[in-house]
């Protein structure tokens, strides 16, 4: 799926030597649920181990027992042979197994150099050292093929710079066992590349990867071997020489998945909703033009900090911005996101959990939250229609609950976004901007969610889709536009809507004859 | 003749009583400012000693010739005033006494007489009601209120009066409120209630008008407040006295200061005003109804 | 993922829920067991209506304090507000503008509501338009309103002076409606009022995803801004409120009126299990918490155990205890 | 991540953090030429040395307030503390526990020290291991620090009665070195060395993490608890410090010491740019917000204009317009 990942070698060669983790008959409940039982796995020196499955299928939960953050409800934890209680994660550490997150875990306030070396500071006497500290910090993040200066705050980062900053900060510790959570979900092409290679080093030193992955391709040409999850059971352990990403989208949903794109007509001449001219996002973007049919699905391309999230931002009035925007002809200028959300055009942000979603309300409070005055009778709040309209949500986009009074931050990712989208869907609009719609998600929610898309331009709507995954926006949209550094440098469609032609324009690596 | 400067330093109008003490002090301030035109009365007012001992050193820095202090609370202060004193300005020292209260501090000492107050308070009750069951509302935990409850004490001595509870009241009309109303409840019979300051015994009296209590005969305050000395003047059951603190100390103070300072007369030593009861035959001398207080 | 996760978890997640609002008031019936062994006259229906007289204007202030902290605000300046708000009014209602003692009552009502109301949207302009922390915002403001009273009193008090005025307003706090004293339905009608508000109506709503997530509720197309500005409205009528019936029972105001009170409105709120990250409102706790602190300062009273000079430190003892207790409830669940 | 991220973002950055850093120091300059116009004698030498040798307590204070709320905490109950602990060291210098004035002081003032950290320490357990909001935990302490003081007072005063003590120990408080008196020296070396911890050790990068981040700093393996809880006992420590040139200037304490210096101090903080949400300290902003107050008031006692009334109101205004300041600099950058 990425742009190029290493040629492995010796693919089909199975990994030797003593397995350095062994766990067994694993099994975690949270509440009197289980979400884990009887996983049986051995990880051994020197080779990719990719886990794989569905939102919610328990990868993430057991790859932090694995490394101490959760303490396992049955089953035991072998390291060499010795059965071990892992207590907390820095014993975890200690003893050479590490975990970059799903999540960012870094402190804002810190920058890119103390949050690296945050816990094992360089002493200097009683003073730490910050001048070593940066150094290590550049080095660490240069290796991983990225340059960002070590005394940034990391407040001030992309979710992409943060994921390697934590990514490098991982790899600091010394290790034996290395576990990246959905390292590239948040990454472009470039960097995942930069990335895989930085992992091919490391196996290659001997040490185990643990690796999670939506991007199956990826999975299969990086890992050994490939562990697939299913509700919480371990349905298979294969060579991932054995398996084509197709076979393992099968295995992971436990249905035909053949087909992950949707059909979808472009809409031909239909009327021009929305037309945006010169729109300046101030630091961000600048001079964007760019115009949306009826019943098309437009893609913004770009690379990681292209300024793609913040031009939509401006557009929709979260953000400050200058420039002419037009929907159905007419002019329109909007001081706030209620504007524009009136005007028929809706937002999805990219951050879910920090923009999208309130994590600790329930999931009735945050489908109605965009659309209350739709439920308001009289002074009140119905809160039997809320039901209904939750119950129907829930059907509509799949939303897989195991109950309707969870919190929004006890669902899986992909039932998030299911969620978010039933959130915005409520307001009824006529243009949906979604931001990274399939960011961490699994390809049984993404073939969903690409059919929705699908479905609502088939229905008259309009779409934008932000996506910094190629395949993805070449397999959903009717036109893509590519940006670089805050500007729109081309637009690619039809037969020129291949990966290359958007790399070259992205990277300005080469000029293109469209730019 | 040169132009003279007095600086007075006083608390900030915090409660009934200091209101007082800042309304005489800015009377007799325009007052001697008009008489001396050499004169220049400069008034400052601060809510806590850390904060008086910065306004004395302010005062200090504009320039002053003599020192009127009536301390939010003596001896936080003393080292303050001792710095002032040292660079030969005369001071006049009002109400509160610190517990070295001599001549290295001050050269005038205008007395109230915090003691006496409490003093006079418990002879009255033990005179009038030699058997009474009393309950006191104090103020606040600071020296001033504990000389009081010592004065009272004294003035109850060998009487039959008995003190069945004393409880802070904070110097608040609410607070007193509370304490009166849970007082009622804890105790069936009072025959008196003396809570040392004017200000609390409005929400003494509420309490008592709420509980409908007829075993109350009556309150007794303190400090000379022109609302309880109108209760005295007309004769309220509930208010038959009141023992006066006057807050024009302050101005005495200031003239005697201004005395020294322009005409040269010699002023040292002490003097004290004594707390002099209230009752319905002398309380038209002292009712100030334009007075804040 | 699917039907495999049963209902376990979501009940033991009710159970929780349940606890944290159940916890203060467990904590209230404690103290109201402790109290009995104080005195033998804590636990007359006088006393307890006493306590729950008087704890009006704490527990009314603190469901305005509610709204604010559920929206991720803060206001220090309730104590001296209530100072100025009714200052002014008593000012009004001695300048004899209406004739008629109960029409100038309605009128001075309709005053204090205006006064809270501008008072709340000062407040809360500076800090969301003005951007300044609440802490300091609203610390700043006391200081003002606190300066403001001071300089309307001299410094002295502020006392109703129209006896017609004053004996036809005595009633709104020393009266009763079948045995119950008007301030105890003042209490509950609010606490009603302010529940229906918050848990039923989009305002409400709002509040909450305000104080839950502020960038979420912006990215919902919420005016953050406004529906701050409008709990620091609900704030400053609260205050207004807890002036109606603060003004008939003293009839008089000072320059120390109301002091502190903000400490309390706030630890009512927060005893009542409201957190101070916003997010979470609990009025009925708050109520229950305003009750809590009253009933420690009567047993308090009414006890001869401690000596007069420990009550503040007993009183913050149990503040700690009861906030311990209500953890380890809530954790053991 | 490509060379793409261009330097920009990051020089503005850097721009924005400079003014945030350096906006309390803007608004010390205006208050100073504001001074200028109040009275000739404001920009005196010996005024400014007053002002700031008597900032003095406040400013150390609140040295220990930018650790704790930089952590994430909050500490309502240095005021009474600073009450308590003067108050027990006094009645030790009574005791003549120790022969010699100057034994006697140095052996106070390791008392004072001692009783500092273990009070800290007190607040910081019962906010980290009894997980209670520092707001609530804070203000229970607050009312048992001033309690135990009412009580060891018996209501009255705590005064130095030995005469020599009391001689010996003026000095420190009125004594100076090179025409600079002490009390400034202790403000500056103890700012010196708490930003020295602050950011040049990992304690200090630990307290900045827990503040920013809780659990991050947990996965990171820093002991949050511990990190909060020595946040506490330096403000204690600070606080015995500030007991230390305390005492020698009022040589006596009461059950009012103090009173509001816990919200005098965290106005200096915030006033010094530091933020009340944690992962931020700005030590010599803090010590140039708590000259910022010291300066209001003298510039309030120094002017003539304003009714003594309405002092407290006028500097609420000029601390909300302070922020103000600030908020408009950061937000031109
Ligand atoms: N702290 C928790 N409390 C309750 N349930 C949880 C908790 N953490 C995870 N779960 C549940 O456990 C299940 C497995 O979650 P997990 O995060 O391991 O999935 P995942 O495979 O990593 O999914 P994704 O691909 O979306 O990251 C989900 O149903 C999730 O809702
Ligand atoms: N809070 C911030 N302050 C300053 N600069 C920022 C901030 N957040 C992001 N940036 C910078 O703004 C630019 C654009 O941001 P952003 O990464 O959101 O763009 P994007 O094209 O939407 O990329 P993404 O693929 O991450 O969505 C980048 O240079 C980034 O470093
Ligand atoms: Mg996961
Ligand atoms: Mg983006």
């Amino acid at each position: 799926m990425s742009a190029g990942a290493p040629a492995r070698d010796g693919a089909a060669a199975a990994p030797g030597g003593e397995p350095f983790v062994v766990a067994s008959g694993l099994a975690m409940a949270f509440g009197g649920v289980e979400v884990l039982r009887g996983i049986d796995l051995d990880i051994r020196p020197g080779e990719v181990h990719a886990i794989i499955g569905e939102n919610g299928a328990g990868k993430s939960t057991l790859m932090k027992i694995l490394a101490g953050h959760l303490k396992p409800t049955r089953g035991t934890i072998g390291i060499d042979g010795q059965p071990v209680v892992l207590d907390g994660p820095v014993d975890a550490e200690r003893r050479g197994i590490v975990l970059v997150h799903q999540e960012i875990l870094l402190a804002p306030d810190l920058t890119v150099a103390q949050n690296i070396y945050l816990g094992r500071e360089i002493g200097k006497g009683l003073t730490v050292d910050d001048r070593a500290m940066n150094e290590g910090a550049r080095k660490a993040v240069r290796s991983l093929g990225a340059a960002i200066d070590p005394t940034t705050v990391v407040g001030r980062l992309s979710i992409a710079q943060r994921q390697l900053v934590q990514i490098a900060r991982a790899l600091l510790v010394p290790h034996r066992l290395v576990i990246f959570d959905e390292p590239t979900a948040s990454l472009t092409p470039i960097e995942t590349e930069a990335l895989l290679k930085v992992i091919a080093d490391i196996r290659k030193s001997g040490v185990a990867v643990l690796y999670i992955s939506h991007r199956l391709p990826e999975v299969k040409a990086l890992a050994d071997r490939v562990t697939v999850l299913r509700d919480g059971k371990l349905v298979a352990t294969r060579l991932a020489a054995e398996l084509e990403p197709l076979a393992m989208a099968q295995l992971m949903v436990g249905r035909d998945v053949s087909k992950l794109y949707p059909d979808h007509a472009p809409p031909g001449d239909a009327a021009t909703v929305l037309e945006v001219k010169n729109l300046d996002v101030p630091g961000y973007a600048r001079g964007a033009s760019f115009s949306l049919k009826r019943g098309e699905i437009l893609g913004f391309a770009g690379l990681v900090g292209a300024g793609r999230t913040e031009l939509m931002e401006g557009m929709v009035g979260l953000r400050p911005a200058k420039g002419e925007i037009r929907v159905n002809g007419k002019p329109v200028s909007f001081a706030g996101v209620r504007d524009s959300m009136a005007a028929g055009i809706v937002y999805l942000s990219e951050d879910r959990k920090g923009k999208g979603l309130l994590l600790e309300q329930n999931l009735r409070v945050n489908l109605t939250l965009a659309s209350l005055a739709k439920f308001v009778r009289g002074l009140m709040l119905d809160k039997g229609a809320e039901r209904a309209a939750l119950d129907a949500a829930i059907g509509e986009f799949d939303i897989r609950t195991r109950s309707k009074d969870l919190l929004a931050g006890q669902l899986s990712g992909g039932n998030q976004q299911k969620l978010l989208l039933a959130k915005m869907m409520m307001l009824k609009p006529e243009i949906v901007i979604i931001d990274e719609p399939t960011r961490g998600i699994d390809i049984g929610t993404k073939e969903q969610i690409y059919k929705f898309i699908a479905d609502l331009a088939a229905q008259g709507k309009s779409v934008i889709v932000v996506s910094s995954e190629m395949p993805e926006l070449i397999g959903v949209c009717d036109r893509i536009m590519v940006m670089r550094e805050g500007a729109i440098v081309g637009e690619v469609a039809g037969e020129r809507m291949t990966e290359n032609e958007i790399v070259v324009l992205a990277t300005g690596v080469k000029t293109s004859e469209a730019a | 003749q040169d132009k003279k400067t007095i600086g007075v330093s006083i608390p900030a109008a915090d409660h009934g009583w200091t209101a007082g003490v800042v309304y005489h002090a800015e009377r007799i301030a325009k007052k001697l400012m008009e008489e001396h035109p050499g004169l220049n009365v400069v008034v400052k007012t601060s809510p806590d000693p850390a904060s008086q001992a910065n306004a004395v050193q302010d005062l200090e820095t504009q320039g002053i010739d003599a020192l009127v202090i009536l301390p939010t609370d003596p001896d936080p202060l003393v080292n303050a005033i001792k710095e002032v004193k040292s660079k030969g300005k005369f001071v006049a020292l009002v109400d509160r006494a610190p517990s070295t209260n001599d001549d290295s501090v001050r050269d005038l000492y205008i007395a109230g007489n915090n003691p006496a107050l409490g003093e006079v308070a418990g002879k009255y009750i033990a005179k009038t009601t030699p058997d009474a069951e009393v309950v006191v509302i104090r103020g606040l935990p600071i020296p001033i209120d504990q000389q009081r409850q010592d004065g009272f004490d004294k003035g109850i001595a060998g009487s039959n009066v008995k003190v069945l509870d004393r409880q802070f009241g904070n110097w608040n009309r609410d607070d007193a409120f509370k304490v009166m109303q849970d007082y009622l409840t804890k105790y069936p019979k009072i025959d008196v209630v003396w809570c040392q300051d004017d200000d609390m015994a409005v929400g003494v009296l509420e309490a008592i008008q709420q509980a409908k209590r007829t075993d109350i005969q009556y309150v007794v305050a303190g400090a000379g407040s022109k609302d309880m000395v109108k209760k005295v003047m007309d004769g309220d059951k509930m208010i038959p006295v009141d023992v006066l603190y006057p807050p024009a100390m302050v101005g005495t103070a200031m003239e005697l200061t201004a005395a020294q300072l322009i005409d040269q007369v010699p002023v040292h030593g002490t003097y004290i005003l004594d707390a002099t009861l209230v009752t319905k035959d002398n309380a038209k001398d002292f009712y100030f109804p334009d007075s804040p207080f | 993922m699917t039907d495999t996760t049963a209902n376990p978890p979501a009940r033991s997640f009710w159970r929780d829920i349940d606890l944290r609002a159940v916890a203060p008031f467990v904590a209230l019936v404690l103290l109201l067991v402790l109290g009995t062994f104080a005195n033998d006259n804590f636990l007359t229906f006088n006393n307890l209506l006493n306590v729950v007289t008087r704890s009006a204007y704490i527990a009314i202030i603190a469901i305005g304090a509610t709204f604010v902290i559920c929206a991720g605000g803060l206001d220090l300046s309730v104590g001296s507000m209530v100072a100025f708000v009714a200052s002014l009014a008593i000012m009004f209602m001695n300048s004899g503008a209406v004739a008629g003692p109960v029409a100038m009552i309605a009128t001075a009502m309709l005053v204090m509501v205006l006064i809270g109301i501008a008072c709340g949207l000062a407040n809360g302009l500076i800090t969301t338009v003005g951007r300044i922390e609440p802490f300091i915002a609203t610390l700043g403001m006391m200081g003002i309103y606190r300066g403001l009273t001071t300089w309307l009193s001299q410094g002295g008090a502020i006392t109703l002076r129209n006896a017609d005025v004053s004996a036809a307003y005595r009633p709104v706090y020393f009266g009763d409606l079948f045995g119950i004293p008007y301030p105890v339905y003042f209490i509950f009608v609010t606490a009603a009022i302010a529940a229906f508000v918050l848990y039923r109506t989009s305002f409400g709503r709002h509040v909450i995803a305000v104080g839950s997530n502020e960038d979420v509720a912006r990215y919902s197309g919420i005016s953050v801004e406004r529906v701050r500005t409008m709990t620091y409205v609900i704030q400053g009528l609260c205050v207004a409120i807890a002036c109606l019936i603060y003004i008939p029972r003293l009839s008089s105001t000072t320059a120390t009126t109301g002091t502190m009170w903000e400490l309390q409105a706030i630890t009512a709120v927060v005893v009542g299990g409201t957190a101070l990250r916003g997010g979470v409102g609990r009025i009925w706790g708050t109520i229950c918490g305003a009750f809590i602190l009253e009933i420690v300062g009567n047993i308090m009273l009414l006890s001869n155990f401690v000596s007069e000079y420990l009550l503040g430190a007993i009183q913050g003892a149990i503040i700690i205890i009861a906030m311990l207790v209500q953890r380890s409830l809530v954790r053991k669940s």
